[in-house]
């Protein structure tokens, strides 16, 4: 059994310790240690992004993060987009847009969509697009799902002014 | 993926002095997107993994207009493109961050790790060279400095010595009249290799018409990433137009010599470079004029 | 009386003929008869008493999986088609 | 039954939100990967480097002596099934062929073929121990063009293949495992008559179906002999059947448990994994996991054919076609199969044609087994009809809508494979296209083009059943067999809800495992809405049946004397909602549970036509898609969202195939790019909007009219973009993808 290293971190708003070898990916430590199962596995090579999550405060490729470089930071993953029970507008915009066919890429999706509304809350057609170009989808063409980052924006921008 | 023990240390010593003792078996992780796939998919093996990213001086940088850009190595590529002064003061370097990869590989990838992978195809490297940076490098026997363009050595391969790894990054302050710019072409629009890369970087004269000074740098058309010198000289008086923009393109041709593989053809690799250096003088000097 | 459309790469089994009407309850009948009237038929469509692997009936434009089952009380026009995959 | 027109409809042609939604944007869905098991192993497989080998010997004792190894499995393991041929619903099976397939046996027959698979406590244990298998192969010379392994002195891959033509086999063995021949009218006539002749040939490469999720399986072979799967499949019941005969128990010891699926298009109807996790789980006593990567996919699963077509009409000055003659020659990979037959009877499906014959041959090379891909074959050969009718159109003068119109196959239109056309909306399709905005818009600037394509797919009908429980508190639970790979459940869900009167939200939708479930052949072919909706219809009946029987019971009555209008039932002024009487259910009698199962032996015949606009930059060969229209004939749109989605996904997936996706092969046969990062698939910044139309021409095979909609939409892509290419260059690109270096290097040689 190879050596375990314990790791100190917050994910989704909870201190969360686990242990880890060196190889594991950050991914994995998701899934199989604490599992949390949201995040995917598309690629395992950081070309799909359906593993998004949110490390301190930027979006990163799960896959590509050493389990062991996480002690100390924060990470939010897909199940911690809900709040106190309620879909977040950019899930519920994503459900009434039908942003959604067989759902594998979602979770990277939601992820990195809310990220973008965080950072500019009125992005362009062109801007949605570039910013989740990091993120593949085979089922929709795109069309529906930046249609509904598109009026989780409306939404957002309605609810703060 | 076989394991490794994971190092972080606290300061470059430190860190180099685990490089000298591991030696090959060592291998730094700055924003692990490259180096993590190579390990997985065993195209590079390490028994210890050195995650830089607790050094200081490595994740962050300095700008001020006098002195220049200290880019430390591991600074990942989303901060570079996310301020607004670097972006006026290095418009290609701004370019080349924003399009490796997408928005999750820039949130962790790092100009240092681009420069240190030695991908004939890297995205930053040939604005690096077109900017004139200098690699700041730290061994166990003190620290030494190299052009950028003088960095790597052969695909995948750079002039990092045993025990040694790059630092920082420095770029010379931005000279009045300039501008640069660097495109690829790909034939997605994002997440891609090059198929070519060029970065152009020009100085004009007061009148904004005349070429002063230009650097011509190219990506994945030879081992690794080109200083075009002899179009760069050439530069230097030339009318800014577009007839200029196409010779420069020409002579940059006659120093490439690139593969045939899934990405391109030489022969549409050979012709990429005219039109690249073309596109990117036209930027650059329509940034130079706006001060941009 | 159902037409039997027979498939060309048969066509020099019968002599160039390209359909017949056959008078059958069902289609292992009808090939039956065809078989009768252009020996050899049966052979290049069936396997045993089944109609080969890969091989469907269509009829009046139908496809069947009832095979040589197939009712052609009906039925005015019998064809053989390769099965159709769907992705 | 008669279709019922649209405004009529409570619940069809409504956007209720999907059922399974919430689970699926909080990350609680389970898909295949996600099922953990204590003492749960991990398995990983061995694959060829080489694309066309012989196995001379496999050692693996180093790899089981590897501390955590569970166990080690390579061909010897799994029993031999001769000659045996299994009829997977879709289609027939050589069960040797897909046996070696799952796990090489003597040959490896492409680079990624699996040879041994381990099990143990980690994959990363289970990977060293893989290292340490000894292969011994001698190296073959490989064969992937397929024109190339057709020929006479070409590298054979099988001894005991030999070519089929309609019943008759060759004398010697052959790489050519079936030659189809479809012939109408007198071709040499229909040629003299045309005075217009074109006839062009037309390359396609291999391209993969995509899915983002890989191909996963976990099993566990109980003490008992009972075998339970957890897979990510388009169909449990051929998943249970295939394992079944692979590793030689009856169907009835296997329970596959449907995950929800990432993606399918066709690729996941076959197993891969789900044999060889059984093996090592019965081998190991634990539950067993495996799971792909990337890389795997793309070498180790189902392309589609790369393609050879060549094609020749004839037409007369007015556009009349007189005739057409059709060449195609399909990869199929390592083993036979492949979707030759469709390929010939969708060449000129479209069109009117008096005269015709179509040859067809299927070909093995050293490329993976090739599997189904959204309406598999039709879109190499629409791209080659499609792009000669242009030039024709261009020949002639004509404009290529009115062409197409023309000549438009119609109800009692006589296929060239031989039967006739029921109602279909070919002509009501281009009939949009020519009212829509986008024909009609202006298209202006140099290097632009716009281009149009009509495509074909048959859609299929086969098996489905499904279940359906009335609960007390007037809701029902929809028990069926399908797997959801785009919001089945709640088209499904839906067409209870119009049957009872209820709403959507009143059904809730399960799809159940192979022992809960009636058969249910695959979710493919565009099938389910079609024909499990039908069993849901029926099923819905039967529960009406029920209900007005026991409101007889009630009011005392014959249970004919029950009107239904909407979820009420009444008789002589007394009236009862389908709610109440469902909470007296138990009381009035038995539990309702309706119930209904389907063989609807027809294809529904799907007609669309897409409007591409691109620009070309001249300088790097590079397309731009500025603007793109989707038609299609639904037959009815259930939920409209998710017709749209179907049409959008399946065009941007032929703008991938028409511009970038291929394998690139290097000289040994192996694939270069097996990765989403050289492989590029079309991200969001690589297309625009995709506008849809949706054409309602109700299917009389089903109560609602539905016909289906999966496959249709990847048909037009390619065709409609190198047609559009040709107008912004003048250039016709004849080989796919029209890719960058391609496209630059035609625009030199012009």
């Amino acid at each position: 059994m190879s050596k375990k290293i314990h790791v100190t971190t917050t994910i989704n708003g909870e201190p969360i310790e686990f242990l880890c070898e060196a190889r594991h990916s950050l991914l994995e430590v998701l899934r199989d240690s604490l599992g949390l199962t949201g995040s995917k596995e598309g690629c395992n090579n950081g070309n799909c992004g359906a593993c998004t999550v949110m490390l301190n405060g930027v979006p990163v490729d799960s896959c590509l993060v050493l389990g062991v470089e996480v002690e100390g930071a924060t990470i939010e993953t897909v199940e911690g987009i809900a709040q106190n029970g309620e879909l977040h507008p950019i899930q519920q915009c994503f459900l009434e847009g039908a942003a959604l066919q067989c759902g594998i890429c979602t979770p990277g999706f939601l992820v990195a969509a809310k990220a973008l509304l965080e950072k500019n809350p009125h992005p362009s057609e062109e801007e949605i697009r570039f910013n989740l170009a990091g993120n593949l989808c085979r089922c929709t063409g795109y069309d529906k799902i930046v249609r509904s980052v598109q009026a989780a924006a409306s939404q957002l921008q309605e609810t703060t002014s | 993926m076989k394991n490794f023990e994971y190092a972080a240390p606290a300061n470059v010593e430190s860190a180099t002095a685990l490089l000298e003792k591991y030696g090959d078996a060592a291998k730094i992780l700055a924003g692990g997107t490259d180096i993590i796939v190579q390990l997985r998919e065993g195209l590079r093996a390490a028994d210890v993994v050195i995650d830089i990213k607790n050094i200081p001086e490595i994740v962050d940088y300095q700008y001020s207009a006098d002195v220049g850009l200290q880019l430390g190595a591991a600074t990942p590529c989303y901060r570079i493109y996310g301020d607004e002064e670097l972006a006026k003061a290095y418009p290609a370097v701004l370019d080349s961050t924003r399009i490796i990869g997408g928005w999750q590989i820039q949130s962790r990838a790092s100009v240092g790790g681009n420069l240190c992978n030695a991908s004939p195809a890297a995205d930053s490297i040939p604005s690096l060279i077109a900017h004139q940076a200098t690699c700041h490098i730290a061994g166990p026997h003190g620290r030494r400095s190299v052009a950028a363009q003088d960095f790597c050595t052969g695909p995948g391969r750079n002039t990092l010595e045993q025990g040694e790894m790059l630092v920082a990054l420095t770029l010379p302050p931005s000279k009045p009249n300039s501008g640069s710019a660097y495109l690829r072409f790909i034939p997605r629009n994002e997440m891609d290799i090059a198929v070519v890369g060029a970065a152009s970087w020009v100085q004009l004269d007061d009148s904004g018409e005349s070429i002063q000074s230009g650097r011509i740098a190219l990506a994945a058309v030879a081992p690794v990433p080109l200083y075009a010198e002899e179009a760069s000289s050439w530069l230097s008086g030339q009318p800014a137009t577009a007839a200029t923009f196409v010779e420069a393109g020409e002579l940059a041709k006659n120093i490439v010599s690139p593969i045939s593989d899934m990405r391109g053809t030489a022969e549409y690799r050979q012709h990429l470079v005219g039109v690249l250096v073309k596109r990117t003088l036209k930027i650059a000097v329509e940034r130079a004029r706006t001060n941009q | 009386m159902a037409t039997i459309f027979i498939p060309a790469q048969l066509k020099e089994l019968s002599s160039g003929i390209g359909h017949v009407d056959v008078a059958a309850d069902n289609v292992g009948e009808a090939i039956r008869q065809l078989d009768a009237r252009f020996p050899g038929m049966k052979q290049r469509l069936c396997a045993g008493d089944e109609l080969k692997p890969g091989l469907q009936v269509a009829i009046d434009g139908k496809m069947s999986s009832r095979g040589v089952l197939a009712k052609l009380d009906v039925a005015r026009e019998v064809h053989f088609l390769p099965v159709i995959g769907g992705g | 039954m008669k279709a019922a027109t649209s405004d009529e409809y409570k619940i069809l042609g409504t956007r209720p939100i999907r059922h399974d939604g919430a689970d699926k944007v909080t990350g609680k869905a389970k898909y295949g990967a996600d099922v953990q098991f204590a003492n749960l192993a991990h398995g990983k497989i061995l694959r060829s480097p080489h694309a066309h080998a012989r196995i001379k010997s496999i050692d693996t004792s180093a790899a089981e002596k590897v501390p955590g190894v569970f166990a080690v499995i390579t061909a010897n393991d799994f029993p031999d099934p001769q000659d045996k041929i299994a009829d997977l619903g879709e289609g027939p099976v050589t069960l040797s062929h897909l046996g070696s397939n799952v796990m090489a046996r003597g040959k490896v027959l492409y680079k990624g073929h699996a040879v041994a698979a381990v099990a143990a406590t980690s994959t990363h244990v289970a990977e060293q121990a893989l290292n340490l298998i000894q292969v011994d192969y001698e190296i073959l010379e490989p064969v992937l063009w397929v024109l190339d392994a057709m020929a006479e002195d070409a590298p054979l891959l099988h001894e005991n293949v030999f070519t089929d033509s309609m019943g008759e086999a060759s004398e010697k063995p052959s790489n050519i495992e079936k030659h189809l021949h479809f012939e109408k009218g007198d071709i040499e006539q229909g040629f003299a008559e045309a005075d217009i002749v074109i006839e062009r040939e037309f390359k396609t490469a291999s391209v993969h179906q995509g899915y983002i999720e890989p191909h996963v399986a976990t099993a566990d072979w109980n003490e008992d002999g009972q075998l339970r799967i957890w897979t990510s499949t388009q169909g449990s019941f051929t998943v249970r059947h295939q394992t079944a005969e692979l590793v030689g128990i009856p169907l009835s010891r296997v329970t596959v448990y449907p995950c929800e699926i990432g993606g399918g298009f066709g690729g996941k109807i076959a197993v891969y994994l789900q044999p060889v996790a059984a093996l090592l789980s019965r081998k190991s006593g634990r539950p067993v996991k495996l799971v792909m990567q990337r890389d795997e996919v793309f070498e180790g699963t189902g392309p589609t054919p790369g393609s050879f077509v060549r094609v020749k009409l004839g037409a007369k000055n007015d556009g009349t076609l007189t005739a057409g003659k059709a060449w195609i020659a399909f990869d199929a990979g390592a083993f036979p199969g492949g979707p030759i037959g469709p390929g010939c009877m969708c060449v000129f499906s479209c069109y009117d044609l008096p005269h015709a014959t179509v040859d067809g041959y299927n070909v093995c090379n050293n490329k993976p087994k090739t599997q189904a891909y959204r309406a598999p074959g039709s879109t190499h050969v629409a791209y080659a009809t499609e792009n000669v009718l242009d030039e024709i159109a261009g020949e002639l003068d004509l404009d290529p809508l009115d062409l197409r119109l023309k000549n438009a196959v119609k109800e009692g239109s006589r296929r060239v494979d031989g039967p006739v056309y029921p109602e279909i909306g070919c002509v009501e399709v281009l009939e949009a296209v020519k009212n829509s905005e986008h024909w009609n818009a202006p298209l202006e600037g140099p290097y632009r083009g716009r281009g149009l394509a009509l495509g074909f797919w048959f859609n299929c009908g086969l098996k489905s059943s499904a279940t359906a429980n009335v609960n007390t508190d007037g809701t029902v639970t929809l028990i069926e067999g399908s797997t959801d790979i785009g919001g089945s459940r709640t088209s499904l869900a839906m067409q209870l809800a119009e049957t009872l009167g209820l709403t959507a939200e009143e059904i809730h939708p399960q799809v159940a495992d192979t022992d809960s479930v009636g058969y249910t052949d695959v979710t493919g072919g565009s099938r389910v809405t079609f024909a499990t909706g039908l069993a849901v219809c029926k099923a819905g009946e039967d529960i009406q049946k029920q209900m007005r029987q026991q409101a007889a019971v009630l009011w005392d009555c014959d249970a004919n004397e029950i009107e239904i209008s909407g979820s009420t039932f009444s008789r002589n002024g007394n009236s009862i909602s389908f709610q109440e009487l469902a909470a007296k259910q138990l009381q009035l009698g038995e539990p309702i549970v309706g119930r209904a199962t389907v063989a609807p032996d027809c294809s529904t015949n799907g007609f669309g036509a897409h409007i591409a606009d691109v620009e070309v930059d001249p300088e790097t060969g590079k397309t731009t898609v500025l603007r793109y229209t989707a038609i299609q004939d639904a037959g009815k749109a259930i939920h409209p969202s998710y017709v749209e989605g179907q049409m959008q996904g399946g065009a941007v997936q032929g703008i991938g195939w028409a511009l970038n996706e291929e394998y690139f092969f290097g000289d040994a046969g192996d694939m270069k790019n097996a990765s989403f990062l050289d492989y590029r698939m079309p991200t969001c910044l690589d297309v625009p909007m995709i506008e849809t139309i949706i054409v309602e021409v109700p299917n009389p095979d089903h109560p609602f009219g539905v016909r289906g909609v999966g496959e249709t939409p990847i048909v037009p892509p390619p065709a409609a973009i190198t047609i559009a290419i040709h107008n912004a260059t003048g250039v016709y690109m004849r080989e796919l993808p029209a890719s960058p270096p391609r496209l630059w290097k035609a625009l030199q040689e012009a």
